[in-house]
């Protein structure tokens, strides 16, 4: 590939998940996969695509329908000195396997006084809008952001795909990678050599000075199309997509507050005890003196996701609810007013 | 056991062919984009959900799994409610909230179909110790694959009826795949029942194609735990004609078509109608005659869910919770 | 027992949690106990002592280790017509759990339409102080707020366990009832006679007009304790104690915030997701121009629970971290100033 | 199989005497309220630490449960920091941070003790996957109880390594309670192991309390495990002689003290005692010595944890990510 090629390269979501963990196999021999359906069948999203045909059996394992055990396959390998990445296909599977993440996986460390090192990588896809009803449609992030020992990273485009997940991969933490289902085949530019994006550093994907909108996965995509609509009307928001939930890039977040005074976050969970609760928390914290309006959170209403798509396209939210989201936080205590 | 009489015969017929073309006719629907979200084709497998469900009555409960509609369909599920779920309408079974995935019917007994492998194992396993305390003389069953045989919810759940003696029929279809992977890489046992004996319970084989062996095995299992003395897991070796899901994925390469036409020369609807026919109890335009009929009443099902309403949004914070009755 | 022995009566948090349920199920044929250890032991904490030797052993259900399984008995009996009460030991064990809990319990009756009902209330003992170190002490109410479906009922004292354990089972949805095992032996009145505290009633424990303490559980104890010595100093708290977190009952909490004007919400949870950010987040949405300064949030630290004494006591939230709370929220643009 | 060795015999009984005083001591400063938290203790057990883990290396890794103290010492723990963890200071396995319910010795292939039942399991699988995949000749040996056999992440582990064929010997501690409820209200098999044949391999019942026997099937089960043959079950049934946590609880009675007395007539470590006199390997003298000896150890260990500091409050916050070092 020349280097014109490779400056405007497009990939899609899923292509660029595939290509980041083929890049860290070639670069490291202790990098392997387990799952179910990842190795003959490429995972059931596309995102290990051709990854056994590369790199054999031995290292792309289909599994058991066993996720307990395969969240334990990966610590007990990473304890061992592999550099595991297993996955949890649909994201409300994660609650088969809790113990292994939450009191195995995120607390060995610390109770063995620092000594384990446990390079795992956990992937899996999150989100509703495919009309997959309750069971394989939910945003659960919350659940590990409360979980000291995790990481948990949340790629919003093609080009952070790619960088977050070879952060992951290399973190010698337990890292929860949730991809996005809608998202798939979503394009854009992904450089074809092998990048970092750091954890714990948000990005400011849009630059405005009247309103911050905190957004998670595919929330950014809707707070910029949020965004470019509400610039025809003269509003400029700032559009901030933390891009690691865990650790979470507070003080991004609040500089940008203290500066535009007035903020919405929004994330795909429900909003009662989602990750929007713990950014509006922190917020007000640390910058109080400057917000003109409370911290106002976008996020599904408190039930199950329904099946149907005439139910399901009201219950998530969308850059209609994160304008109105803004438009909430502008009708407060009005600028100048 | 003695030979099955022509109504059984005339039952479990009449109960795969409705399988069949409830599931032939989803796929056509699914293939036009007509309906929304994910969809497991029972097609090939029609023999075990008939077998099974012969034996049982509206009372006794089914738990399902993602593979879903053949069980309610065996179970007396009505065609009308069921397309109306599949379209997402709010006059399906679950008011369009629930889908393929969750399809269900409570006043047939029938808990749910399941969108998590393994977790239906454990709620029969619940409804078999209320059949017990109740003393209500019922049964509960839980349909799973070979594949949530490996998953510890289905362990725990057969180890608990086992060891509280519980009313449980446990049925393994085991159709020998799981999504895309072949059993043996996941599982490195022949017959998933050499499972049964660590858990102290019986565990019986038998081909899932044939709808009389399943209603047979069934029927004493049914009977050993109607009568006090606990679980039996029952394999049933069965085969699914479709993809994982939808009908046939383009590209997916896991198995050999000649796989698939093999199991179809094993067909259960074609193997009952053989028999039908040999025994003088059915002429070739009888069973036809079944089938038209049974297209009809889908016909007129679909329409009627086509033409059915959406739900409105403001359901979508309806039935989070039960509202106690006032006084 | 005469009306006075009643009137005065004392009783152990744990008498009363286990008179709760011997009185339920005097009282309904169709209530009855499953879990591990609690028909021969009554229990590992005490809390079902007595109940099988009262109402036998189909009644009172010493099961396998098999938390799934448990839960998935408790769903599938509600269903057909029982009230069980199912219980998860250590509230740590949930973990193991989640999937029967929140994809199952939580949504049968929302996926079904409406048409399940399942009056299963789920026991378990959180919280740390023992020394029992990182996978016996955890406080992870915040998972099972953020699901719709689920009822989360905190008692604080033994009037309330019994009030509320009474309301849990009589509810006709899943209940998850957190007790404190550092409260086990705590005393208090507890009426004679059956009695219900409605769930998703706050319960203002000490009025006061300086600031509001909103605090959960054990933290509650540890509020009134703040909140006198406070007083010493002329400082009057207000202390809630929600009782249920799920559904909370945010009309008292902000009617109190919006006379006070200045919060400190307290739990034992890891702060970062804990349930505390949910309230922080509400208060500040709905009191924002009567607050003084940020609702402060008190919780434990961003790490596992430690085993040593040494690290735990500095770990847990106590009267302590809560009074200074509650002066770091006073010394914010001082009343007055 | 030969006999053993004279030098195995040594090895076996020190093993033992090591883990049996250990815990003793545990008891006894427990009961002096001198030691934080739940002491979960393994005497009475002894045999099968000792027996299993007197054929690994120290770069064979085992997983353990909350009774972990025997396996932490009989894979050659050092008294001092296992003392010093329990007192919580700074100087122990754990620098105070995981306690009895945690302790480990990574550096000895001790994954850790495990305060969730069947947790270790998977764990130990994964060890062995690795294990395998850098072709380093290992195995890993998770230990767990019989009631840990009834829940799903044991049952996961389990098929997990049949289908992967993993170096991984299951060494299941049947003491015929879990907690304070005996094991046939909540399994309805004999045997543990014939849960084995379900997953597709070996299952090896043998007498927990004589070391010698234990010894043996290890070690086939291990060198089974090396040659890549797979994984193999053992059951060792064997019997706690204190309660379920601490030493022993007042007015608790869910099993008859005669059933303890039994039990301990058929002490492993007395038993091996009264072999390696009768064949004239070791004189009463020499073994009383070994105790003596290991106590003067424990002594030492006690004061050692006793006179060690307390781990700072700035402890708290250390220890939860790994951070990675620059460059
Ligand atoms: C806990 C969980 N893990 C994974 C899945 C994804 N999944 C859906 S169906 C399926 C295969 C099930 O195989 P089997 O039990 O044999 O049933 P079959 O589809 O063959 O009827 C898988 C892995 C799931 N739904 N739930
Ligand atoms: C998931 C889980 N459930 C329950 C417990 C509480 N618990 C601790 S030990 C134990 C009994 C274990 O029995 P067994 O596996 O036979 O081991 P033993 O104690 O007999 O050595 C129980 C139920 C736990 N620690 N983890
Ligand atoms: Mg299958
Ligand atoms: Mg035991």
């Amino acid at each position: 590939m020349t280097a014109t090629e490779s400056d405007t390269r497009q990939l899609t979501y899923v292509q660029a998940w595939s290509e980041a963990i083929a890049e860290c196999m070639r670069d490291d021999p202790n990098v392997f996969v387990a799952g179910e359906d990842v190795g003959g069948y490429g995972g059931v999203f596309g995102s290990f695509k051709g990854l056994q045909a590369e790199f054999g059996e031995q290292r792309v394992v289909d599994t058991p329908i066993s996720e307990q055990a395969i969240i334990g396959l990966g610590i007990g390998a990473a304890v061992s000195g592999l550099r595991p990445i297993v996955d949890i296909m649909f994201m409300d599977f994660t609650a088969v396997a809790m113990d292994q993440i939450v009191n195995q996986a995120a607390k060995l460390k610390y109770m063995f006084g620092g000594k384990a090192v446990i390079p795992l990588t956990i992937t899996t896809f999150g989100g509703a809008g495919l009309g997959a009803a309750a069971q394989h449609s939910q945003s659960l992030e919350a659940w590990i952001c409360h979980v000291p020992g995790l990481k948990v990273v949340q790629p919003s485009n093609p080009h952070d795909v790619k960088g977050l997940l070879i952060s992951a991969i290399r973190d010698d933490n337990p890292t929860y990678v949730v991809g996005n289902k809608l998202m798939l085949g979503a394009t854009g530019h992904v450089p074809d050599e092998m990048y970092e994006i750091p954890l714990g550093v948000a990005n400011i994907v849009r630059p405005g000075d009247d309103v911050t909108i905190v957004a998670t996965g595919r929330m950014v995509v809707e707070a910029v199309e949020a965004a470019t609509k509400l610039a025809e009307d003269g509003i400029e928001c700032e559009v901030i997509d933390p891009r690691t939930l865990q650790p979470l890039d507070t003080d991004t977040i609040v500089e940008s507050a203290k500066r535009t005074n007035r903020v919405v976050v929004a994330h795909e969970a429900v909003r009662f005890g989602g990750i929007g609760a713990e950014m509006a928390a922190q917020i007000q914290e640390e910058a109080f003196d400057y917000l003109d309006a409370p911290v106002q959170r976008v996020g599904a209403p408190f039930s199950p996701v329904p099946f149907s798509p005439a139910l399901e396209q009201h219950y998530v939210p969308s850059r209609k609810t994160i304008a109105q989201g803004v438009r909430d936080v502008l009708a407060r205590n009005l600028p100048g007013a | 056991m003695s030979d099955p009489t022509p109504e059984v015969l005339w039952d479990l017929h009449h109960r795969m062919v409705r399988i069949r073309l409830f599931e032939e006719n989803t796929g056509r629907l699914s293939e036009q984009a007509k309906l929304p979200g994910f969809l497991h084709l029972y097609v090939g497998e029609e023999a075990v959900a008939a077998g099974v469900c012969a034996n049982l009555t509206d009372d006794d409960q089914i738990t399902s799994t993602h593979r879903g509609h053949g069980h309610l369909v065996a179970k007396g599920g009505d065609f009308k409610r069921m397309f109306a779920e599949l379209y997402g309408k709010a006059t399906g079974y679950n008011k369009g909230k629930g889908g393929s995935m969750h399809i269900c019917d409570l006043d047939l007994g029938m808990l749910g179909a399941n969108g998590i492998v393994g977790a239906g194992s454990p709620i029969a396993v619940g409804a078999g110790f209320a059949n017990k305390y109740l003393g209500n003389g019922q049964v509960s069953v839980p349909f799973f694959g070979d594949g949530a045989t490996n998953i510890g919810a289905f362990h725990e759940a057969a180890n608990m009826a086992a060891a509280l003696k519980l009313p449980v029929v446990f049925i393994c279809e085991n159709n020998e795949y799981g999504e895309f992977t072949p059993r043996h890489k996941t599982m490195a046992v022949t017959d998933v029942a050499s499972r049964a004996e660590g858990y102290g319970m019986p565990g019986v084989i038998i081909d899932g194609m044939d709808a009389v062996a399943v209603w047979e095995v069934a029927s004493e299992a049914i009977a050993r735990a109607r009568r006090g003395d606990g679980p039996t897991f029952v394999e049933a070796k069965t085969y699914r004609y479709y993809d994982h899901h939808g009908v046939k994925g383009l590209g997916v390469t896991y198995r050999e078509d000649s796989e698939v036409e093999e199991a179809k020369t094993r067909d259960p609807i074609g193997r009952i109608e053989e028999r039908m026919i040999e025994a003088g109890v059915a002429s070739a335009e009888d069973l036809e005659g079944v089938h038209a009929k049974v297209q009809a009443e889908i016909d007129e099902a679909i329409a009627f869910a086509e033409e059915s309403p959406y739900p409105d949004p403001d359901q979508i914070l309806q039935d989070v919770y039960t509202v106690r009755a006032a006084g």
